[in-house]
């Protein structure tokens, strides 16, 4: 088993699927003969070919919409926006029509398409190349939105992904393509969508997050456990529809909560969870819930970006406020 | 200053406002007994058309948009598309549909505001309405690259309004389209109104045909009135597509003799005398008198094929009220493939609340 | 003073400005001759002429655009889009560019505009045309999102929001339209952003709610009444940015909250508050916060859709339940 | 079939690629000391350039995209403007924002991260960088009416590149121009690169130039590394749209002899072949060539330029690596005209952060 990023897990799960199930097309900007711009699909022109890694031109509306065609047509297309903030142009598609389809026609027509792009910030890129659209899509009826955080589960997640019967928006953690390995078996095995991921026990707090905040996340649970406090860290990896009976299940064991996502607060799906824990949660709730988001400003260029991003301190600081309620 | 690239745009029309033929006929239209289906069809379109709006007047169906005026648009369009080709939509496209095979009770169904309606037995690849102007123009590259990669010899064929050829989808479709060579017949039906938006404030270009000419491929403009015409251009245009010549785009020049939808007045915004000469173009008679003048029709023929019509229609429309009303459930039901355990948890809160 | 419908209030609000100043231009589909689908520019063409209203091509992406190079060249553009299902292709330029302008060029150029747009259901309309997207434009940092409720508050609110010198993205209520008339002074005096409007005061129960559900909250407060249990009702009237404190100085007094919305639960506004009550007014709380939503559905077509839009017998119930805690 | 309507595609060129006259030089051509001023510009440019990938290889500068080969692109446009007109960009422009200009450090700063860079002192109506692609297109239209109702005697430049011709935006943008006639040019340096994406896979189309054809306006193609061209069809079409005759599209033809950006590796995709046939190409030599065979031009004033033009460009750099990092209360600085009270909150925290 190779020890491989998390964008080399992305691309492993591609051709895999590309090679079980010639339906699975891929296409987007800079996907064939350059790979992707972080690489994601290198490899698949050589090996399926520009008919199936298909270069488009640059508009993002009709990489979306023809996918939807094509999935209605029976293909299964995973197609590439190159930056999440070049995604919001595809959000009519998505909520119109790829999250409609199904239903609109009575289950006649469907819409097994994959939606990727890399999102969220901390590689001092330029503008527009940080954003973290989650909450837009997570609110969208019809489709999935998955966030993995590892390279197994970005694996497992993706090929989940491209083997759903319905439309998938896959987030990918920008930088986290490249910051650590893990084994990954490339055994075709998907794992569960709509599944959150206990990565750690814990009965003093639960810490929640996807994507990529959850190293960090990690992080400030080892230096809280290093204070002595356990706590429980849920990686909720599908967004949409959302596990919540995982999260309510901890928080009624821990009876605090953090929730970690460097998306602007307001309507972030920080918000959403804190609502579940606010609607069936309250009871057990010893502590009020603690929201470690980013400001309700727009994404800083890269000199004022560590001030944005929600960092490990900012996570320890909300755990031990919340632990500090008697 | 040299020249580089030159381009010409064509303009067709064979049957006069009078019915009269101003140049020689194409093959299939010169045995006047093969344009009897095509003038069947458009009567039948209007029939429903009429029953439609009268449905909507008395509260039983809902806003609906009329697609008088556009007969020959669509009898053209629907009649030359092979039964696996697939056809993506507007709102106003009822009469395409019924030649593929819609049922009236399934249009009525739709437009009574039930989703089964869209659950056609027949033609099941066909997609549902598109609302949402133009975005159903970049599904139809989707659908006819599949085509295209499968080696199958079928076609996507898209129809649009001339307000749709200002929006962003149009021309990344088109554009794409051109790009691949796809196997897809986008058609436009120029009836010079968008809503309350005359034709001239949706673009400063002399012809819509002309749009195809930034995407590079071949548009052609014809008599949208002229059910020949429209079905000589789609006959064309779907043998180049099916022999990997790539897109046309076809401007259909017709008129909304209607409001936009039962929600509109059109007297708002443009005078009877100008709906009163869009009359004399319509294409119903133009036909009639066409056949007549070749002794392929007659009083008799018309008669009994007005009764037929509208017995069907009535029928269908019958059966549509006569529907039951789809249970709250349903809109969960064919939202995912399988409804996911957070959404399990809504519908039973849903259907308790009935 | 006239008794006026809330179109008729917009409409008036429109008049005032662009006679008081010349810098406010109109644009949209049909917005000339035709006066609107809804009839809320009725009369401006008229009266200053198809220049300053403009009936633009059909392309809601362009709308939104050049309304943002039209207001950082000084107009005050008030851009309609026909309906908020046809807005998604706006977000783009609302999120990657109005919401930026001031920030990106440090204050040098600003984005002075208005997107209007009616929105949710219960008008029988076909697909599309019943859509909630508050909580998408909610999340978008550096832009106000307004939704006025009545004819008084659509007046004033909109006077607030063209003179305001920063983006506005102002949803108006489609069935609430000439669902009532109220007593409408056009005096040009507008109302404060970034507040909640208290409709009543109550002891027992806070009920949040903002557009096309207040109606029906009154109502819900009416019956509650009837029952002898006093709900306080707010009216979130803006958005974004929220005066959360209004709210929570509420559930301080009243310790029950049902928020109301007919947007689809997952991520929306509702979720918002709910969050805020969690994280900053959780001891106040004594019951769990109810939020009344729509399903995380497709809005259905007409014949499904009294069962998809939250009503006042779902209001009433929520409220209790809040109430039977101890 | 009749022929409704007919349009050609226009080339010019003025210099080839060894510095010769294809044809007579237009009027501000004829004396060559009208060049100089170009000509250092684009010895500037290319200064800057250098210095900026430079800066970025040593983790000074954050991704930065080069304009190597864009010089007579930018020269041609920045030098026609007028000072109040406004210009409308993506990332590839700073040879024209110099003209226009903004300071060097300012580009220095933009690029480093710091949102300052934008703050320009001078123009203060042009519009920062749109990294976007084809969303400032429909701006420059809201740009261009206002000037036109205001009955201002000002243009509205645009800049864009092939890939952008691609994109929804574009042709919104250029279809709504073309209908109200504004006052706007729209350039397009076709550098045959969209990244990895080569021209030919954006569009079937012969030309860039014939994308204005679907807009109902004039497009024309001119040589993009002749810097006479560029400007000869820069100023034919402001003249045009000052004097109300509406837009124009100016393809102009050159090459990105760059990677796409100092995150790209251009040798993935692209043969060094085509990159050194492209150099033969490039537009500084040719006008070097032209200018000293006019005896405007020799070695010493080239040494003491190029000296010059490095002072500058160290100067900058050094005053904007110079620069104190920006508080972190900036971000919420300008987001408001008024900071409201819920995100006073938020500053107050991220303070405490700091
Ligand atoms: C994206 C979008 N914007 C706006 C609308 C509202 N609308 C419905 S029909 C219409 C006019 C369409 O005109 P055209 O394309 O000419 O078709 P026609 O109705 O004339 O058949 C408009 C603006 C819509 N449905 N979709
Ligand atoms: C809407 C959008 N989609 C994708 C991108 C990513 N991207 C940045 S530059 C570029 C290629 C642009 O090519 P072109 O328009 O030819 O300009 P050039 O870089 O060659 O100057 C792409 C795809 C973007 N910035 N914006
Ligand atoms: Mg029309
Ligand atoms: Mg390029």
């Amino acid at each position: 088993m190779a020890q491989i990023t998390l964008v080399e897990a992305i691309n492993l799960a591609l051709k895999r699927e590309m090679e079980n199930d010639p339906d699975v097309v891929v296409l987007g900007e800079d996907v064939g003969v350059d790979g992707g711009v972080f690489r994601a699909t290198l490899g698949l022109t050589e090996r399926y070919g520009p008919e199936r890694v298909i270069d488009t031109p640059l508009a993002e509306a009709l990489i979306a919409g023809m996918a939807i065609g094509m999935a209605a047509e029976g293909l299964k297309p995973v197609a590439e926006i190159q930056f999440s903030g070049f995604a919001y142009a595809t959000l009519d598609q998505i909520l119109n029509h790829a999250g409609r389809m199904r239903h609109r026609s009575r289950g006649r027509l469907s819409c097994p398409m994959v939606l990727r792009m890399p999102c969220g910030g901390g590689i001092h890129a330029p503008e527009h190349h940080s954003e973290s659209p989650e909450a837009m899509f997570a609110h969208i009826p019809g489709i999935r939105v998955v966030y993995p955080s590892s390279p197994r589960r970005a694996y497992g997640l993706l090929l989940a992904a491209i083997r759903d019967p319905d439309p998938v928006v896959f987030l990918e953690p920008t930088r986290l393509y490249r910051l650590f390995r893990e084994e990954v078996a490339d055994d075709g095995q998907a794992l569960a969508l709509d599944a959150c991921f206990t990565l750690r026990e814990g009965s003093d707090a639960t810490l929640v997050s996807w994507g990529p905040m959850v190293p960090e996340t990690l992080a400030a649970a080892d230096e809280l456990a290093e204070q002595g406090i356990a706590a429980e860290v849920i990686d909720v990896a599908t967004l949409k529809p959302l596990d919540m009976d995982t999260v309510l299940a901890s928080v009624a064991r821990t009876g605090r909560c953090v929730i970690v996502t460097e998306a602007p607060r307001t309507c972030s799906f920080a918000s959403e969870i804190a609502a579940g824990l606010a609607e069936e949660g309250l009871l057990n709730l010893l502590a009020p819930v603690q929201r470690v988001t980013a400001y309700d400003v727009v994404v800083p260029l890269s000199r004022l970006e560590r001030h944005y991003l929600p960092g490990k301190a900012r996570i320890v600081a909300a755990a031990k406020k919340a632990l500090a309620f008697a | 200053m040299t020249i580089i690239a030159k381009f010409e745009i064509h303009y067709s029309q064979f049957l006069d406002p009078h019915g009269k033929g101003v140049q020689p006929l194409p093959e299939f239209a010169r045995d006047p007994r093969n344009l009897i289906p095509l003038y069947r069809w458009m009567v039948m379109m209007r029939a429903y058309d009429a029953k439609a709006i009268a449905l909507q007047r008395t509260g039983q169906l809902g806003t609906f948009a009329s697609l008088l005026g556009h007969e020959a648009v669509q009898a053209g369009v629907g009649s030359a598309m092979a039964k696996d080709d697939v056809f993506l939509m507007t709102y106003r496209e009822n009469g395409v549909q019924m030649i593929r095979g819609v049922t009236l009770k399934e249009l009525f169904l739709y437009w009574s505001g039930d989703e089964r309606g869209s659950d056609y037995a027949v033609p099941r690849g066909d997609f549902p309405i598109c609302i949402t102007i133009a975005a159903h123009i970049t599904h139809a590259v989707g659908v006819a690259y599949a085509m295209k990669l499968r080696r199958e010899p079928r076609v996507a064929v898209c129809a649009l309004g001339d307000g749709a050829t200002s929006k962003g989808d149009f021309y990344e479709g088109l554009n794409a389209a051109g790009t691949w060579k796809l196997p897809v017949v986008f058609v436009v039906a120029n009836n010079q109104w968008a809503i309350s938006v005359p034709r001239r404030i949706q673009t400063a270009a002399q012809t819509l045909a002309q749009k195809a000419v930034a995407a590079g491929f071949e548009g052609v403009q014809v008599d949208g009135n002229d059910v020949i015409a429209v079905r000589h251009a789609m006959d064309q245009a779907l043998a180049k597509a099916r022999a990997g010549g790539g897109p046309t785009l076809i401007e259909a020049l017709t008129y909304r003799l209607s409001d936009h939808t039962t929600a509109d007045d059109a007297t708002r915004y443009r005078s009877p005398d100008e709906v009163a000469e869009a009359w004399k173009l319509e294409p119903i008679a133009r036909l009639r008198t066409h056949l007549t003048d070749r002794g392929a029709w007659d009083k008799a023929k018309e008669d009994a094929l007005l009764r037929e019509c509208n017995e069907q229609v009535q029928a269908a429309a019958q059966a549509c009220l006569d529907t039951p009303q789809p249970a709250a459930g349903n809109m969960f039901d064919h939202l995912y493939a399988m409804l996911p355990a957070a959404l399990a948890k809504q519908r039973a809160a849903a259907l308790g609340d009935g």
